[in-house]
C-alpha cells in the first residue's frame, strides 16, 4: 500500500531567473469590473472567491468598469496621479541622493505608488497607518512637507528624529503615520492593538496594517491575524505581495501554495485580492475596507497584487536573481500610466498638462532637497548633536546614562 | 492598613489603578473570567467590565504586540505573561519593539506597559515554571525591571511601574506570593500575615523606581539581592551569625548604585546573591558596578551565590536553589579571605 | 456613510459558565458516513468542505458507516480498546499519586484516548511524533513498560531522565515518541523540520505533530504551516481541539470565527475536521494523511473534536469557570464506550469479557506503580544522583560547570 | 594556504563540511539561489544542490525550530539568521528548545545547530543592523558563543562549530568581512589580503572552541576582548603607546578563564573592551571573573569600555562605536588610578 519511494524536498523556484524570459503565467487574473461588490455586512463565507479571483475596475483601455468603479472627484484622481508622481520623483531624487553619499541607504516604492497614495484618500484623519519601508506614500499623499522627509533621510541637523533613526524611518503621528521599524512584521499586530485600544474605548478611529508578501511569513503576522478573529477590532490588514522579498520570489513566503489573501480564510475573515496597480480599484476596496472597520464590522484583509520595480533598496542588486526586464512584462502594467490614461480618457488631461506636471514636481523635490541640503547630509555639514544619541531612551535620562554621556564628554 | 499576601497586594494595585485611570488595562492568558492561574485578577473582570480586563490567546507575541499598539493609542495596558518562561516569544516585540518605540520615534510614540510575569522557582515547577530570565531585560536599553520582595512594596511598585512612561518588565517571584520563603524547603512556610511587609497602605501609593531598600541592617557584610532571595539572605544572616546588610534592590534597572556603593563602603565585603543562571546574570552586572565603585574598600573578591549554570531541574530542585544554609555557607566564605 | 456608532470590542464568551447548563449548539457536525473520502493525491481545494464537516465513522448505534470505514482487524480493534482503557486507568491512577505526594503535578487525556491510541495503530516504526504533553497514549498503545513512566513522573532512581524533567515529559526516541517541552507549541515546527530532514536524506519516515486548540494560536503553530507549505514535507499536522485551554474556550483560540482544520486553508493545505472521539475515524483519517506523507504527498492538517473531559492538571479546578456536567452532555460522547459498543455490536466483545480486561489492567497499572514506587517517588525514597542535575547541559561538561558541580560538593 | 577575506574564509568552511558530511545542510534568507546578502553562500546551491542549500521564508522561528527538528533527526543545519537583530523572534527556539533539548532528553535528542549570524555595527546600519547580542546567548545554559575575530580563525572556528554537537551561536562581525577594521572611520580600511590571518590553510581544520588566543602580547595591561574590537585594541595599543596584552577570546562560552587570569596577574590592570551595550554585557561577567579570580592582583578597577546604553544610533554611530581614540583614552585612564 504505502509506496516506497524515497521522499524528497520541494524547493520552490520562481518561473523566471536571470537570462530566462520574464513568465508571469502563474498569476491568476480577471476581468475589470468580473467581481461582485458585496455588501459591507457580508458573511465572511459569502466572499471567498474574492481571494482568488482579483478586484479590478480599471480595464486595458483604462476606462473603469463594474461593481468596484468608485465615485472619485476628478479633483480626487488627479490628486492622487500628482501624488503618485511625486512620490516617484521624490524616490529618484533620493536614489541618487543616495548614489552621492549624502545618506546610507534608500528605499524606493516604483511601481507600488498607487497602493499607498489611494488608500490614504480612503482615510481620515486620526487614523493611524502602521507601514513598512515602502509606504512613504501615505506621506506625500498628504502633501507632507518633503523637506522634513529628506532632512531625516540625510540624518541631518533638521532632522526631527535626532539622527537616532535609519533613513526612512518616519514616524508622524498627526500624519496618521506609525514610527517604522527596521523589524519586519512587528508593526502588523502593533496595528490590530491599537484598534483594540480604539474600540476599547469607544472611539470611531481605525487602524491600517501594511506588510510585505515575504513577511507575511513572520509570527507577527499570524499573531495579528489571531487577535484580529478574536477581537474583532476597527483594522484593514494590508498585505503588499510585490512578488518579491530581496531575492526571494513570493512563492518562498508561501505564495504558489495559496494566495495571501487566502491566509484571512483560515480565520474566515473577509478577504480580497487586489488589483495594486489600479488606483480605482486600490481606493474602492480601501473604502470599503475601511467603512466595514468604521460600522465595528470588524477587520478585512487585501492582497494587494503589485510588482517590486526597483531593487530591493540601494545595497540590492536584482540582476542576481531575476530577469532585468519584468517589470515591462508585469501583466498589471504601471499604476500612474493607467491613471494617468484613465484621466485622458476621461477627458479632463493631457499629455502637455502632464508634462507640466513633471516639471512643476521635479522643481518641487528639487528645491525641498536644496533646503534640506543646506541643513546637512550623513556625516557633512550641520548634524544632530552627538549627544541626542543618549535623548529618548527612556522619558527621563536616568543616572547611568547621565554619567555615560558625561564619560563621553557631553 | 491592610493585612495582605503579595497576591492580594497586587490584585489591590491592579485594582485601584483600573478604578483610577480608565486608559489601564489588563489582559493575558487565563486573566479574564477565571482571574489568573495564581488569582492576580480575580474579580477584576466583574468589577471593570470585559473590555478592561480580558482573556487573551496563548499567543505571548502577540499579548505583548498588541499592547504596544494600545500603548500608543494611548492606553497603560498591564499584560500578565503566565509564568515568565514563557516571556521569550514576546521577546523581540519587548526589546525591539517596546523598548525602542520611544527612541526610534523622539518620544512621538511610547510603549506604558507593565508587562507582569510570575518568576523564579521553589514550586517544583522544573526546566519551565522556575526561571528568572531578568538579565536578559536589564541588557536591553530602553526597559525597566522591577522584582519586589513583600506585599508593601510588590503594591506600591506596581502602581509606579503603571504610572510609568516607559515598559517596565514585573517580575513577582511566585515563591513569594503566599510567605516570605526563607530557603527551608523543608520547614513550613510562615505566612505574610506574620511579616509586619504585609501590612499594606490602603489605597493609591508609589514606590519609586530605581530606589533600594535596606532589608537588613549590618556592619559585616554587604548582599546585594532582590526578590525570594532577599528573605533567604536575612535567613542566612541568621544562621551563619554574620551581621549581613542586605539590601533589596527592588530595581535592577535603574539601579541604586548609590545605596550599594554606600553600604559597600562601610562594611568592605560583598555577596551577590540571585536565583538565576550565574554567567551573564545580574549579578555579574553587580559585581561590575561593586568593583568600579568601591575596588579599594574591598577586603575580599565579591562572592556570588547564585543559580547554577543549567537548566531548573525538578527533581534537584533543592540543590540549585540558593537555600539558607548554601547563603549561609557563602557569607562565611565571603567573611574568609 | 461611515456610521459613527462608538465602536466597541468583541470579546468572545463560551456559551455556558458555571451554573448555566452546558451548550455545545455552536458544534457543528455530520451524520457518521456523510462525507466522501478522497484520493490522497486529490488537489486540496478539491476537499474543502471537509474542514467545515466532520469526518465520522461510529453512528450513534457504533456501527460504522461510510467510505472512511477502515479495515482493521477485530484484533487490531481490541488492541485498541484495551490502550484506550489502559491509558484511562494509568491516568486515575498518577492522578491519585499526585494527590498523595508522589509527584508535583500530572495531566490526565482523559476523553481523548482515541486519538493518541487510534494514530499510534497507523504510524510505523520510524515515524516520529512530536506530542504535547497529553499524547500518553502514544506510548501506552505501544505496550511501553509503565513502570518507565511511573518513573519518571516520580523523578526516583529508576527516573531515565535523571530527575532533571517535570513528570510525564517522556522522551522515547525508539518509540517514535519526541522529548516533550514545557513551552506550548514549539514541537510543531520542529516536527516539520524533522520530516524536512527524512526528505532531504530521502528516507521514508514521516512526522507528526501535535498541538492543542489553544496553542494554534502560538507563532510556532504558522510557522509549522508556513514550512509545510513551502517544503510540502512528509507530516501530519495534529490539532488536538478539546475545547479548553486551561479555562480558556476554544473561542478565545479562534475557535469560534473558524474551525482549527480551516486554518490550513490559509495555505491550501488538505485539512480535516474529524469525530476525536471514533476510534475508527480517527485510525481512518490518520491512515490517510500518513500515507499521503509517505507517498510525497507532503503535508496533512487535521483537526481532532474531542473534549477534555478532567481537569487540565492536577493544579486546575474546572469548577471554577465552566459547567460541571459538560463531559456528560458532550455529544460526540466518550471513546471508550463508543468502540466497546461497536465491538459488542460485531459480537466479538462482552460485558463479562469488559470487565476481566478493566480488572486486569487495573492490576497490571498496580504492579507497575508498586514497582516503580520502590525506586523512590518524588523527594522520597531512592532519587536520581543530585550530580544529575549537572550532565547533559552540554555533551562534555564545561570546566565552568565542573567548578560549580564542585562547589556543591559532587 | 590561500589569501582571503572573512567573507571567503567562512565560505571555505560552509563548502567544506557540505562536502565532506552529507548531513550538513544550510539555509536561510536569501542563502540559497542568491548566495546571501553579504554572499557568504555564494555558489553552494549550484554546488551542492537545493535539498543541501536552500532559502528560507522570512520566519526566523521557523529556520531555528525546523533546524532543531533537523538536528533531532540527525542532521547538522547551519542555519542562517541574516542580521543578528533579526535573531530574536527565534530566541525562545533557542534558548528554551535547542539550548536543553539535551537536558531535557538525557541526550537522546540534541540540537547541533550552528546559527551563523552578522553582528555588530560600523556600516551605518542603525537601530536594527548593527547589534551585539551576544549576551542574551551567553547567560543561557545549553549554548555555546563564538565570535571569530580573522578569517583564519573564522574558518577553524565555523568548522568546530558545525563538528559540535551541542548548539553553537556563531556571531560574525560584518565589520570585518572585507578587512581588520581599527576603528579609525575615517581612514581607508586595509585589506585583509594585508594582513597576516588572511592566510587561510587549506582543507579541513579546526580552531577547538573554548579556546582564547593573545591577539597582541603585551606587559602593562590585559585587554579582554573579541570580534571587530579586538583589532581596535590593538590599533589602541600603538596610539596610546601602553603595551597592552590583548586577549581575544574567540569563545565567550565556554570561557578561556586561565588565560585571562594568567594574563592579568602578570600585568595587574583590566580593561574589558565590547560594542554591545554596557549593562548586564559579557564584559559584566568578565569583570566578575577577572576580580574572582585574580582581585588581590589588581592596581586599579577594571575599566568596561563598550557601545553606551542606548539603541544603535544611526547619524551618531563614531560617537557610539568606542574606536581607537576612546579606546586609547580608555587604556590611560586604566593606567592612572
Ligand atoms: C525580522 C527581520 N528579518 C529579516 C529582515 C531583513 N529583511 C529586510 S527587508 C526583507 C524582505 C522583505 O520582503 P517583503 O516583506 O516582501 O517586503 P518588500 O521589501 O517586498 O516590500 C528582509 C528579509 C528584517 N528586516 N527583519
Ligand atoms: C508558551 C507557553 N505559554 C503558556 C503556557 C501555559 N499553559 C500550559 S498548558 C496551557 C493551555 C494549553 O491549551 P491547549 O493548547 O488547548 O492544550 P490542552 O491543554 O487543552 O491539551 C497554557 C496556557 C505554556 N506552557 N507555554
Ligand atoms: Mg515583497
Ligand atoms: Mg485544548
Amino acid at each position: 500500500m504505502t509506496q516506497r519511494q524515497p521522499l524528497s524536498l520541494t524547493i520552490p523556484e520562481p518561473k523566471a531567473r536571470p537570462g530566462a524570459a520574464p513568465d508571469f503565467s502563474y498569476l491568476q487574473l480577471s476581468v475589470a469590473g468580473e467581481l461582485p461588490r458585496p455588501p459591507i455586512d457580508c458573511r465572511p463565507e459569502t466572499i471567498r472567491e474574492h481571494a482568488f479571483g482579483l478586484v479590478r475596475v480599471l480595464d486595458d483601455n483604462g476606462v473603469a468598469q463594474g461593481p468596484w468603479a468608485p465615485t472619485l472627484s476628478e479633483e480626487q484622481l488627479l490628486h492622487g496621479l500628482r501624488a503618485m508622481e511625486k512620490t516617484r520623483i521624490f524616490d529618484e531624487r533620493m536614489l541618487m541622493a543616495q548614489r552621492q553619499g549624502k545618506t546610507s541607504i534608500y528605499v524606493q516604492c516604483r511601481g507600488e505608488e498607487a497602493i499607498a497614495c489611494a488608500q490614504r484618500l480612503a482615510l481620515e484623519k486620526g487614523d493611524m497607518c502602521f507601514p513598512t519601508y515602502r509606504q512613504q506614500g501615505l506621506l506625500i499623499a498628504q502633501d507632507f512637507p518633503l523637506e522634513e522627509m529628506i532632512c531625516q533621510i540625510y540624518s541631518n541637523a533638521g532632522d526631527k528624529l535626532g539622527g537616532r533613526s535609519l533613513p526612512f524611518f518616519y514616524s508622524e503621528r498627526e500624519h496618521g503615520f506609525f514610527s517604522i521599524s527596521g523589524n519586519l512584521a512587528t508593526q502588523f499586530i502593533q496595528a490590530v492593538g491599537w484598534a483594540m485600544a480604539s474600540a476599547i474605548r469607544g472611539d470611531d478611529r481605525i487602524a491600517s496594517g501594511w506588510i510585505g508578501d515575504g513577511s507575511t511569513a513572520e509570527s507577527d503576522f499570524h499573531a495579528g491575524l489571531v487577535f484580529a478573529s478574536v477581537y474583532r477590532p476597527p483594522v484593514v490588514l494590508n498585505v503588499v505581495n510585490n512578488q518579491w522579498a530581496i531575492s526571494s520570489f513570493q512563492g518562498l513566503a508561501g505564495g504558489d501554495a495559496a494566495n495571501f489573501a487566502c491566509r484571512g480564510h483560515g480565520f474566515n475573515i473577509p478577504s480580497l485580492r487586489v488589483d495594486g496597480n489600479d488606483f480605482l480599484a486600490v481606493y474602492a476596496a480601501s473604502q470599503w475596507a475601511i467603512e466595514r472597520a468604521r460600522s465595528n464590522l470588524g477587520p478585512t484583509l487585501i492582497e494587494w497584487v503589485t510588482y517590486r520595480a526597483a531593487a530591493h533598496s540601494t545595497s540590492d542588486d536584482p540582476t542576481r536573481y531575476r530577469p532585468t526586464d519584468e517589470f515591462g512584462a508585469w501583466p498589471l502594467g504601471d499604476p500612474i500610466a493607467r491613471l494617468k490614461q484613465h484621466l485622458i480618457g476621461r477627458g479632463c488631461w493631457d499629455e502637455a498638462r502632464h508634462e507640466r506636471l513633471l516639471e512643476e514636481l521635479t522643481a518641487e523635490v528639487k528645491a525641498a532637497a536644496k533646503a534640506a541640503e543646506a541643513k546637512g547630509t550623513l556625516g557633512k555639514g550641520p548634524a544632530p548633536s552627538t549627544a541626542e544619541m543618549f535623548n529618548h531612551v527612556f522619558a527621563e535620562m536616568p543616572l547611568h546614562l547621565r554619567r555615560q554621556r558625561q564619560e563621553l564628554g557631553y | 492598613m491592610a493585612t495582605m499576601n503579595m497576591i492580594e497586594a497586587i490584585r489591590d494595585a491592579l485594582d485601584i489603578k483600573l478604578g483610577d485611570d480608565e486608559n489601564v488595562v489588563v489582559f493575558g492568558e487565563d486573566v479574564g473570567y477565571f482571574g489568573g492561574v495564581f488569582r492576580a485578577t480575580d474579580g477584576l473582570q466583574k468589577k471593570y467590565g470585559p473590555s478592561r480586563v480580558f482573556d487573551a490567546p496563548i499567543c505571548e507575541l502577540g499579548i505583548v504586540g498588541a499592547a504596544v499598539g494600545m500603548g500608543a493609542y494611548g492606553l497603560r495596558p498591564v499584560p500578565e505573561i503566565q509564568f515568565a518562561d514563557y516571556i521569550l516569544p514576546a521577546f523581540d516585540q519587548i526589546a525591539s519593539e517596546a523598548a525602542r518605540l520611544r527612541y526610534r520615534s523622539s518620544g512621538e510614540f511610547n510603549a506604558p506597559l507593565t508587562i507582569r510575569t510570575p518568576c523564579g522557582g521553589g514550586i517544583y515547577g522544573g526546566q519551565t515554571h522556575s526561571q528568572s530570565p531578568e538579565a536578559l531585560f536589564t541588557h536591553v536599553a530602553g526597559l525597566k525591571t522591577v522584582m519586589p520582595s513583600t506585599p508593601r512594596d510588590a503594591k506600591g511598585l506596581l502602581i509606579a511601574a503603571i504610572e510609568d512612561d516607559d515598559p517596565v518588565i514585573f517580575l513577582e517571584p511566585k515563591r513569594l506570593y503566599n510567605g516570605p520563603f526563607e530557603g527551608y524547603h523543608d520547614r513550613p512556610v510562615t505566612p505574610w500575615s506574620r511579616h509586619p511587609a504585609s501590612d499594606v497602605p490602603d489605597g493609591h501609593y508609589r514606590i519609586e523606581l530605581g530606589e533600594a531598600t535596606v532589608a537588613r541592617a549590618g556592619s559585616e557584610l554587604t548582599v546585594l539581592t532582590y526578590g525570594t532571595m532577599v528573605h533567604v539572605a536575612i535567613a542566612a544572616a541568621e544562621a551563619s551569625g554574620i551581621d549581613a546588610e542586605v539590601i533589596d534592590l527592588r530595581t535592577l534597572l535603574p539601579l541604586d548604585e548609590d545605596a550599594i556603593a554606600s553600604s559597600v563602603e562601610s562594611t568592605g565585603r560583598c555577596v551577590v546573591l540571585h536565583e538565576a543562571t550565574r554567567t551573564c546574570g545580574f549579578g555579574a552586572e553587580l559585581v561590575a558596578v561593586v568593583q568600579e565603585r568601591c575596588l579599594y574598600h574591598l577586603e575580599a573578591p565579591v562572592l556570588r551565590i547564585t543559580g547554577w549554570d543549567t537548566p531548573y531541574p525538578h527533581a534537584q530542585e533543592w540543590a540549585y536553589f540558593p537555600g539558607a544554609e548554601r547563603v549561609a555557607d557563602g557569607f562565611r566564605k565571603a567573611m574568609e579571605d
